[in-house]
Parts: C-alpha cells; structure tokens; sequence
C-alpha cells in the first residue's frame, strides 16, 4: 500500500456542503488510473458517498444546526474506502429492513444502495459519542485497464 | 428545474442532479401541478447526470401524487447512471421511460 | 460572525488534488446566497484558491514526493478567507518581485494574481516549520443582490 | 486537448481547464509544432472555462516558441474569466485574440 493516497475533509454536515463533496470524490477519483474510463464504477461509488453524507445530514444529526462530520477517503493498489465520522443519533444497521421493491416507496433505498454498490458497509459507535462508518470497495489492480 | 407547457402536457427539465438537495423543490412543484387533476407530466432528464435515492423517492412521490388526481408521469433521456439506478431499484417496471423527449410526449397524445 | 461556515481539508500536496479542490471551491460558494450570480466573483476565488495550492505544490514540497497541506475555507457574513499550511520551504513573499507585465515571461505572475484578486496575502512561518498562508477577501454583506 | 490541421493551420482545442495540470502537456504539444518551421496555430479556448497562470505561462511560451521558427499563434474564444485574466495581466496586448475560431482562422489565410 506504498501508493496510498489519503484525503482528510471536515465539515458541518450541512447539505450545502453534498454538491461540491460529490463532485470532489467524482473529480478526483476520475483522474486516478484506477478509475480512468470506468464511469460506471465512478457514478457507484459517487452515489455511495453521496448517500452516506445524506444520511448522516438527515438522521445522525435531526436538528436544525447540523453537526461536524469527518471524512476520509482512502486509495490503496486494491481498494478504495470512504470514512464518515459523526457525532450525532447513533443507529443500528442490522436493525434497518431491506427494502420491498415491488412496492416502491419514497425513501428507505439509501444504506441498500449503498451496499448494492460497496463491498462492505462497517458502522461502530465509539464510547466517546463517534459513530464511525467505513465503505469500502475492491477492485482489481489496474482495475482501469481490464472492465 | 424549468417547467413548461406544450400542448396540454407540462414538461419539467430538470438540472445536472436530481439528489436531495432538490428532491423537496421537485416534490412540491409536482404536488402543486396534481392540485388540477389529469395533469399529463413529462420529466425531462436530458440534463440530468446524477440521480440518488432522495431524486428517485421524490420520482416515486410525483407519479403517486399526479396518479392520485387522475393525471400519468413518463420519464425521458435517463442518463446512464439513471438507467443503471433504475433498474437497480427496479423501478424501471415502475415508470413509463423513454429515450427522447418525442417518445414520452407522444404516448400521451397517442392514448 | 454567527453564520460562519468554515471547511478544514487535509491532503497531500500533490497536482492531482487540484481540480478536485478548485471545483470543491467553485461549488461551495457559488452555492451561497454571498455569490450568486456573482461568477466574476467565484472566478476570482477560484483563481487565488488555484494559485496558491499550485505554488504550495511546486515551490513549498520541491522533492517528487509532496508533504501535506492543510487547507481552512471560512466564510463569515462579510469576508472569506482561504488558509493554507504546509511544512516545506518557507519563502519571504516580500522579496519577490512584481513581473513586468510589459516584458511577459513564464513564470512569476502567481502572487501578483492572488494580490490582484484578493484583498490581503499574509504569510508566516511558525517555529514548528509549518507556514501559514491566508487570503481574505472582504465583500459588501448581500454582495449578491447588488453587484 | 485536441489538435487537428485545417488548411495547412493546425487548431489546438484545449479542454474544461488550462491549469498546471495541463500546462506541460500544452508546452510540449506545442514544441513539436515547432519543429515544424512558420507553423501556424490556433489555439480555440471554447471548451475552456477556466485559465490560471500557469496556463497563461503556457500561452506565451507557445507564442515565444512559434515566433522563434517563424510562425505565429492566435487565440480563439476566451470565455469570461480568461478575457479578464488576459486583461489584469495585460496579455491581450501580446496575443492576437479572436471571438470565434473562423476569425483566427482567417487572420491567417488574410495575411
Ligand atoms: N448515518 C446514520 N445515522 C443515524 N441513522 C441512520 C444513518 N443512516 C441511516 N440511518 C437510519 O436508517 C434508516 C434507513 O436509512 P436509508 O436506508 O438510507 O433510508 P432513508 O434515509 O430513506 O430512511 C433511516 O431512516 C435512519 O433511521
Ligand atoms: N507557497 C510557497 N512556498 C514557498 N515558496 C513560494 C510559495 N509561493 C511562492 N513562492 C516563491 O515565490 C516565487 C514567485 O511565485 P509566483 O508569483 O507564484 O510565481 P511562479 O510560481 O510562477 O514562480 C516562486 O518562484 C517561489 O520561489
């Protein structure tokens, strides 16, 4: 993991701040080789991001003022895995229902889609109030080169 | 998001994402379209890059809300992200999609 | 100052960061009621943003592999500001030259940029080798309504 | 980056952005032109929202290098920031600039 590459991002989670986090994670990661022509993986792993600061915007923190949240993304030769750190409600994933898709609802889709897209959904609660999410997908070295 | 009117059908073009940001703002210009009932609404996606699970909730809620006053939803132009999340959720069985604008329009003056 | 919104982000300083980063820029503010409409004055931002991560890149971290800058964006109801911190090369910004702009070479119009479009450039260097760079530009309060 | 001849004029269309990213390669692309001696080159910027002074570096020693072996360069399309950053560094005194491509192309063939 020598050619790791890792970006640090704190912010209020605001939902002014989803749009230009969206295009960061798209922007950077179409200029790694990994990624280079692979905009189906992009607009995947844009949409989990996506929905993982959303969810945290709207359930970690319920209440007008948001809270911090911090990101980290993570380029590893194999892998790649966003980090989302709030201090907000915490909440059980086990405990969430697949959705019914045959009877499509407004909302509920969010962490199924996210695991659709990733391959692992990792949620804790640290004893100091951290709730701490990692999504984490693998992809073959030189990803870009084989689809 | 610009909404227009052409022939008794109202079209919606809305902007580069459709995510959470304007899911509220799609949701109550559609809620207040499917106040007249019957209404015949084109969403045109041609725009569109990026779509995530508030934009296709707030996709749900439109076609709910205009079927509920007698009134039909088609979608046109989904992106490639939009088709992949479609089917994904399989709410492609759900909307009525189209490739072009034409298409969508049309199947409603055609029935 | 109660509606400040301020942003931390913390990445190698490699060139690969910058689009990421400006675009990151871009979108925020043009998302704030301060600046829209107001793309003259975004293009403005982006620019200094642009010219001072760029330099940071080349002329801080001269080596192949570039150390880390920690970058602050706060927006008050009156002003903006930009905070860079690197932990290469510290330089005297007084001691570099304005470019004679009759005579256009290269090099040595990023500074001169960055003065034009902003209202400060401050620059120390702490005794722990990080140096510290901070653009403010002042706006009138509702700049965006009346340009 | 695109580049293409037309008539014995080659056109280079930069992309979105004329950053440092850019910069080298647009340097280099240009060197090899040349070459190549009383080149003549149109760089058309109307892909191109944003410049910095990097890609201003770039500009002007394409020109250098183009003037050295004869040839010349002009600039089609500036977008708004790069009509004012060719302004604030008073660029626009050194570059031939044009509103669109046929009129660099043209300054050309006149001459
Ligand atoms: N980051 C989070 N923090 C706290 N609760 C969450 C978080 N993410 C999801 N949840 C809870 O899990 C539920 C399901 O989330 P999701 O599948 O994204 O659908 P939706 O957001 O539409 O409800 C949410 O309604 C919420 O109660
Ligand atoms: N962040 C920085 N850290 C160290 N040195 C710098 C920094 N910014 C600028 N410099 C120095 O100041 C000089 C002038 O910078 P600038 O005006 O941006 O022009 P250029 O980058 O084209 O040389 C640089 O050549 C470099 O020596």
């Amino acid at each position: 993991m020598d050619d790791q590459i890792s970006v640090r991002i704190e912010v209020p989670a605001e939902m002014i701040l989803l749009r230009p986090l969206d295009h960061f994670v798209r922007i950077f990661l179409g200029q790694l080789p990994e990624f280079s022509s692979r905009d189906d993986l992009i607009n995947d792993l844009e949409l989990a991001f996506d929905e993982a600061f959303t969810n945290i915007q709207r359930h970690a923190y319920t209440s007008e003022k948001k809270g911090p949240v911090s990101i980290e993304i993570k380029v590893g030769s194999g892998s790649l895995e966003f980090k989302f750190e709030d201090r907000g409600q915490s909440f059980d994933p086990s405990s969430v229902q697949a959705p019914n898709l045959d009877k499509p609802s407004e909302g509920g889709l969010g962490i199924w889609l996210i695991r659709q897209v990733m391959d692992e959904y990792l949620y804790h609660s640290e004893a100091d109030g951290r709730n701490v999410l990692r999504l984490i997908k693998h992809f073959p070295r030189g990803a870009g080169n084989s689809p | 998001m610009e909404i227009q009117e052409r022939d008794g059908i109202t079209i919606i073009t809305t902007d580069e994402r459709l995510d959470a940001v304007v899911a509220p703002q799609l949701k109550d210009a559609v809620n207040k379209l499917a106040e007249r009932s019957e209404t015949k609404l084109v969403i045109d996606l041609e725009k569109t890059r990026f779509i995530d699970s508030s934009g296709c909730g707030a996709l749900v809620a439109s076609l709910r809300a205009l079927i509920k006053s007698n009134g039909d939803m088609k979608i046109a132009n989904p992106s490639p992200q939009a088709k992949t999340l479609f089917q994904l959720t399989r709410l492609h069985r759900v909307f009525e999609i189209f490739d072009d604008l034409e298409g969508a329009v049309e199947s409603f003056t055609a029935s």
